[in-house]
């Protein structure tokens, strides 16, 4: 006999989902049966805005995109205007610019612990994780004026240089966040409770996964090994040496096994950033900010951020202002077709444990 | 018939006295779950004020007269409850109306509550509340096996019903129930976990599951007498499992002692553990737990 | 710089597409311009012949001055590689496309979004409707021709104190010693008379 | 019952006491805000030391924090969960765009200013705030509701017919049921 089917309203005001979003699903008994992503609550038109923005004001703007890991859309669109105009960026803001990065991802990731765990009933762990973000934060703090918001790096360069003995104090935080991790290792990942209800659950079909658009954690989830930082390097990152970590299964365990070891991994990076970091300048010296004309032409620039591919497509026309930035959060594909296709025949209990797994996260699908 | 004034006094001043160790408990908990996650907390009398201001609320929205009993069956439950487990051992004031066969209403009389709200609940046509009682009846499906077997070894080993004559006979620290009979205690204890609903068993509740469950229509008042409620029959849990397994509390000192320790076993699990989901919840209780169980009256009946 | 590979794909697609417009823009990206008409043949046979089994961008500009909106795909292929920039223009005035998300499901949503946003028509795809924005009954805001401070101007409330704000970009352009860009001029002339 | 002045005034200082050290925040992250929300009650910040607890529906909630701007189509959302949150409520509108609309000031889907819309007890000023700001911000709100000046509700209530004609401007598809409590 078919069970009765009921409609559940997963959000926008619901503390499961991730951000400000809802999913509508149709349930039978504890089991969904359809799910429906809505989208659009934070909408807030970035990219009609910065058609009206001078380059230099787009960078402003283009942070606020994605709220958990706002360097990767920096990075994106201050490499999309250096294609296009052809500028060089100086060596040491290329190393300055990776460590940026990285320390973007190791506090995304320390953010997503929480979320994961929280959304799992254990309430400690966002309690020390997110808390141990804060250090992180604190170091973005230093170095740009801005706990999450940064604007830090630019085309041609990054806006500052580090501040003096500022290596020292990011390798401090990296030894205490190192020795945080057996911590994590015994609360979260080697709980059995959690890892019974990760194991088995949200699984994405291997042979499908590349061709749905699966990027990042979840694809490494898979088996897959793909990265942006090794499929096409970008700043220093092929001098630079580190492994990708991938994991079988394509289950929540999987991407959150890939995603502890990319914390190390983080962790590893920025300390070989430190060690080859070369002295010199840390800008080429940008142009008049209010009469900056990029030359017309076009570029699609891609960053690998915590949450897969990040991809920016910036069309110039000549003008003081931007033709057109399309922005390719990596939740976009996540969030709204993948996320429909792999919560069919979850548990509810899971949906939020899911969405937190791929990392869905709604400024990035709407902008 | 005449009437003995002081056991009146102990029924009037029980519940008092239950609600305010209950939500002193709730106070230390949040400090304790604080420290173990790397932060001050809240002050002790954090629950008590968040009590009175639900009682301060000024408007109550609700959606029928079964929502409005939902709460009242809830303390009714849990006041009941308390009224059938004696607080003190031997005290005329605090022995509350325990009678012969006792144990056997009390196993009845615990679930009442629960019933209650699920009636309540599907009035509210909260799809989440309905959710959560249904998840809340499957679990207690689960804990209770096991807390039944338990129940029924103790009662075949000291051939009794009377919560009284259990604490009575448990007059020496060596004849405490938890080292005459092992078994029941765990099965007892793993069920505990159970009804006290904290992690990994708060499929009842689980905010990012959905919202937070049965009570996720009840606001104001109604939440502040569900707390009220909380806290009581927490209290008369613990006492019951004091008075059944550790010998029962000669006075208030030992009450709070061997509560507060009995109380910290579920708080701690809590803690560091993630929830189950529903099934696995179940499938847990009726593993161990209900093993447990067989294995004490087995032992009894040979 | 080494373009072998880039050469070889241009190759390959100029043999078996005729009329397309291959460029190698720079090491690992290829632009590919086509006519409309071919662009779902065309992503197949890039799809299922040449590799690039990875849609990472589906994109959409709007060129007012020409009364075109150019359609841009964007595959990568993971054995190579190599980024394939498919581009095509389409009618401003009546704009319709065909659905791709046969070839690649998540299509879906980004047709979804280019239909709400520059209300472009693709046909086959049966969820394009309300995606993003709620109610809406202006133009489709991504289109150039929306002016989007007009509208917020006429539709919201606006708290004053904006005007008698110091223009940042006039003073420091003062303090350098530069000169005043042109469109930061209408800021000082609006200030010169009071 | 009670008709003593002096009895009526103890009653509200307690219950006035008792909504200070008690405030639970509905938990809905309606903007970038909300990243700033985990920081400030977690473990480096803490702000269940002042009694701000999360809360899961509008239902048990006391404080609204809109954090940060609202587009068109969270505004709804975010009406209907201020409706039905129980009396006494309040908002705190976190961010600048919650005050002039901040960086979106000419963005075609977002309202420039809040207190157009819902009444708002505290604005926290700032892109983002930070977590110190944020507990500024409810200790403001704590002292306010303290003297009993905080009363948004009582204040939409009375001006509801204002407030409605604002938010029908912005929300053109009006589907909500009355507020009458």
């Amino acid at each position: 006999m078919r069970e009765k089917e009921t409609t559940l309203y997963l959000g926008p005001q619901h503390p499961g989902v991730t951000g400000n979003m809802m999913v509508k699903l149709k349930v039978a008994g504890d089991t969904v049966v359809k799910a429906e992503t809505h989208v659009g609550y934070l909408h807030r038109a970035f990219e009609k805005l910065m058609e009206v923005r001078s380059w230099m004001q787009c960078f402003p703007i283009v942070c606020r995109i994605c709220v958990p890991e706002p360097d990767p859309n920096e990075e994106n669109l201050a490499r999309a205007v250096e294609e296009i105009e052809g500028r060089e960026v100086p060596e040491r803001a290329k190393y300055i610019r990776v460590m940026v990065l990285e320390l973007a991802r190791m506090a995304s990731i320390l953010l997503w612990m929480g979320g994961q765990s929280g959304s799992a009933g254990l309430y400690t762990m966002p309690q020390w994780s997110v808390g141990d973000r804060d250090y992180i934060l604190d170091l973005f703090e230093e170095l740009t004026g801005g706990r999450v918001y940064h604007m830090y790096i630019w085309p041609g360069g990054v806006r500052r240089d580090l501040p003096e003995g500022f290596e020292d104090r990011v390798l401090k935080t990296l030894d205490y966040l190192e020795s945080r991790l057996p911590d994590y290792d015994h609360l979260m990942f080697e709980n059995a409770i959690f890892q019974k209800r990760a194991k088995g659950v949200g699984v994405i079909p291997k042979e499908k996964a590349l061709e749905w658009g699966v990027v990042g954690p979840p694809l490494r989830g898979c088996g897959i090994k793909h990265d942006v930082r090794i499929d096409e390097p970008y700043e220093v990152y092929d001098k630079l040496d580190f492994i990708v970590p991938t994991y079988e299964g394509g289950d929540v365990w999987a991407r959150a096994m890939v995603r502890r070891q990319e914390f190390e991994q983080s962790i590893s990076i920025i300390r070989q950033v430190i060690e080859k970091m070369p002295k010199g300048d840390y800008y080429n010296k940008v142009p008049n900010p209010f009469n900056w004309i990029v030359p017309p032409g076009e570029a699609y620039v891609k960053t690998e951020s915590v949450r897969g591919e990040f991809g920016y497509y910036v069309v110039s026309d000549g003008s003081l202002k931007p033709r057109r930035i399309h922005v390719r959060g990596a939740a976009y594909v996540h969030g709204v077709s993948l996320l429909e296709k792999i919560l069919v025949g979850a548990n509810i209990a899971d949906v939020s444990f899911i969405m937190n797994s791929l990392g869905v996260c709604p400024p990035e699908i709407e902008r | 018939m005449e009437i003995n004034w002081l056991k009146v006094l102990g029924i009037l001043i029980t519940p008092v006295i239950a609600f305010i160790v209950g939500v002193t408990y709730g106070g230390l908990t949040r400090i304790i779950t604080a420290r173990i996650q790397n932060r001050f907390g809240p002050p002790v009398t954090q629950n008590f004020w968040d009590i009175v201001k639900l009682y301060s609320k000024k408007t109550n929205i609700q959606h029928g007269v079964m929502q409005h009993l939902a709460p009242v069956f809830a303390i009714t439950a849990s006041i009941t409850t308390l009224y059938f487990v004696p607080v003190i051992r031997e005290s005329t004031v605090f022995t509350n109306l325990s009678f012969q066969g006792d144990l056997i209403f009390l196993l009845y009389i615990m679930v009442f509550g629960s019933l209650g709200m699920a009636l309540g609940v599907g009035q509210s046509g909260n799809p989440n509340g309905a959710i959560g009682v249904s998840r809340g009846l499957s679990q207690m499906v689960g804990y209770e096996i096991p807390f039944v077997l338990a129940i029924v070894a103790i009662m075949i080993q000291f051939k009794t019903t009377n919560l009284n004559d259990l604490i009575a006979m448990q007059n020496n620290f060596n004849h405490w129930i938890i080292f005459q009979s092992p078994f029941a205690f765990l099965a007892a204890i793993l069920a505990f976990l159970g009804m006290m609903g904290y992690a990994p068993f708060d499929v009842v509740v689980a905010p990012a599951e959905i919202a937070s469950g049965p009570p996720s229509e009840f606001g104001g008042k109604y939440l502040g007498l569900m707390m009220t409620s909380r806290s009581i029959f927490t209290f008369a849990k613990l006492t019951l499992f004091t008075d059944i397994f550790l010998g029962g509390a000669g006075d208030f000192v030992t009450l709070v002692i061997k509560t507060f320790a009995l109380y910290m076993i579920p708080v701690l699990t809590g803690i560091v553990n993630p929830r189950f989901r529903t099934e696995q919840s179940i499938r847990f209780f009726w593993a161990w737990p209900t093993v447990f169980g067989i294995l004490a009256v087995l032992i009894v009946v040979w | 710089m080494n373009l072998e590979k880039e050469n070889k794909f241009a190759k390959q697609i100029n043999e078996t597409f005729h009329s397309a417009v291959v460029k190698v823009q720079r090491e690992r990206r290829i632009i590919v311009e086509l006519r409309s008409d071919l662009i779902p043949p065309f992503l197949s046979f890039a799809k299922e012949y040449l590799s690039f089994i990875h849609m990472a961008h589906y994109s959409c500009v709007d060129w007012l001055e020409e009364n075109k909106f150019e359609l841009v795909f964007m595959l990568w292929s993971y054995e190579e590689d190599v980024m394939l920039i498919v581009k095509t223009k389409i009618d401003r005035e009546k704009p319709e496309f065909v659905t791709i998300k046969h070839l690649w499901p998540q299509a879906e949503t980004y047709e979804r979004e280019i239909h709400e946003m520059y209300g472009v028509d693709f046909k086959g795809n049966d969820r394009l409707g309300e995606f993003i924005l709620e109610d809406w009954d202006d133009l489709p805001p991504m289109r150039r021709d929306f002016d989007t401070v007009k509208y917020a101007g006429e539709h919201y409330f606006t708290r004053p104190g904006r005007e008698d704000a110091q223009d940042v970009r006039e003073t420091i352009a003062r303090h350098s010693g530069e000169e005043i860009p042109d469109f930061a001029k209408k800021y000082s002339i609006r200030r010169d008379e009071e | 019952m009670i008709n003593d002045k002096y009895a009526n005034k103890i009653v509200d200082i307690i219950q006035n006491f008792a909504r200070k050290s008690s405030l639970w925040v509905v938990a809905y992250g309606t903007g970038c805000g909300a990243i700033e929300i985990p920081p400030t009650m977690t473990s480096r910040y803490d702000a269940e030391r002042f009694g701000i607890r999360g809360s899961a529906t509008p239902r048990q909630a006391d404080v609204l924090l809109i954090t940060g701007y609202l587009s068109t189509k969270t505004l709804k959302r975010v009406i209907r969960t201020y409706e039905q949150m129980q009396d006494p409520k309040y908002v705190i509108g976190f961010g600048s765009c919650t005050i002039n609309g901040g960086m979106y000031w000419d963005s075609y889907n977002t309202i420039k200013a809040l207190d157009q819309y819902l009444p708002v007890d505290v604005f926290i000023n700032g892109c983002m705030p930070r977590p110190e700001a944020v507990i500024s911000g409810f200790i403001k709100l704590q002292e306010l509701i303290k003297e009993g000046k905080a009363n948004g509700a009582q204040k939409y209530k009375e001006n509801l017919e204002w407030y409605r004609e604002n938010q029908r401007k912005v929300i053109k598809n009006w589907k909500m049921p009355d507020y009458n409590w």
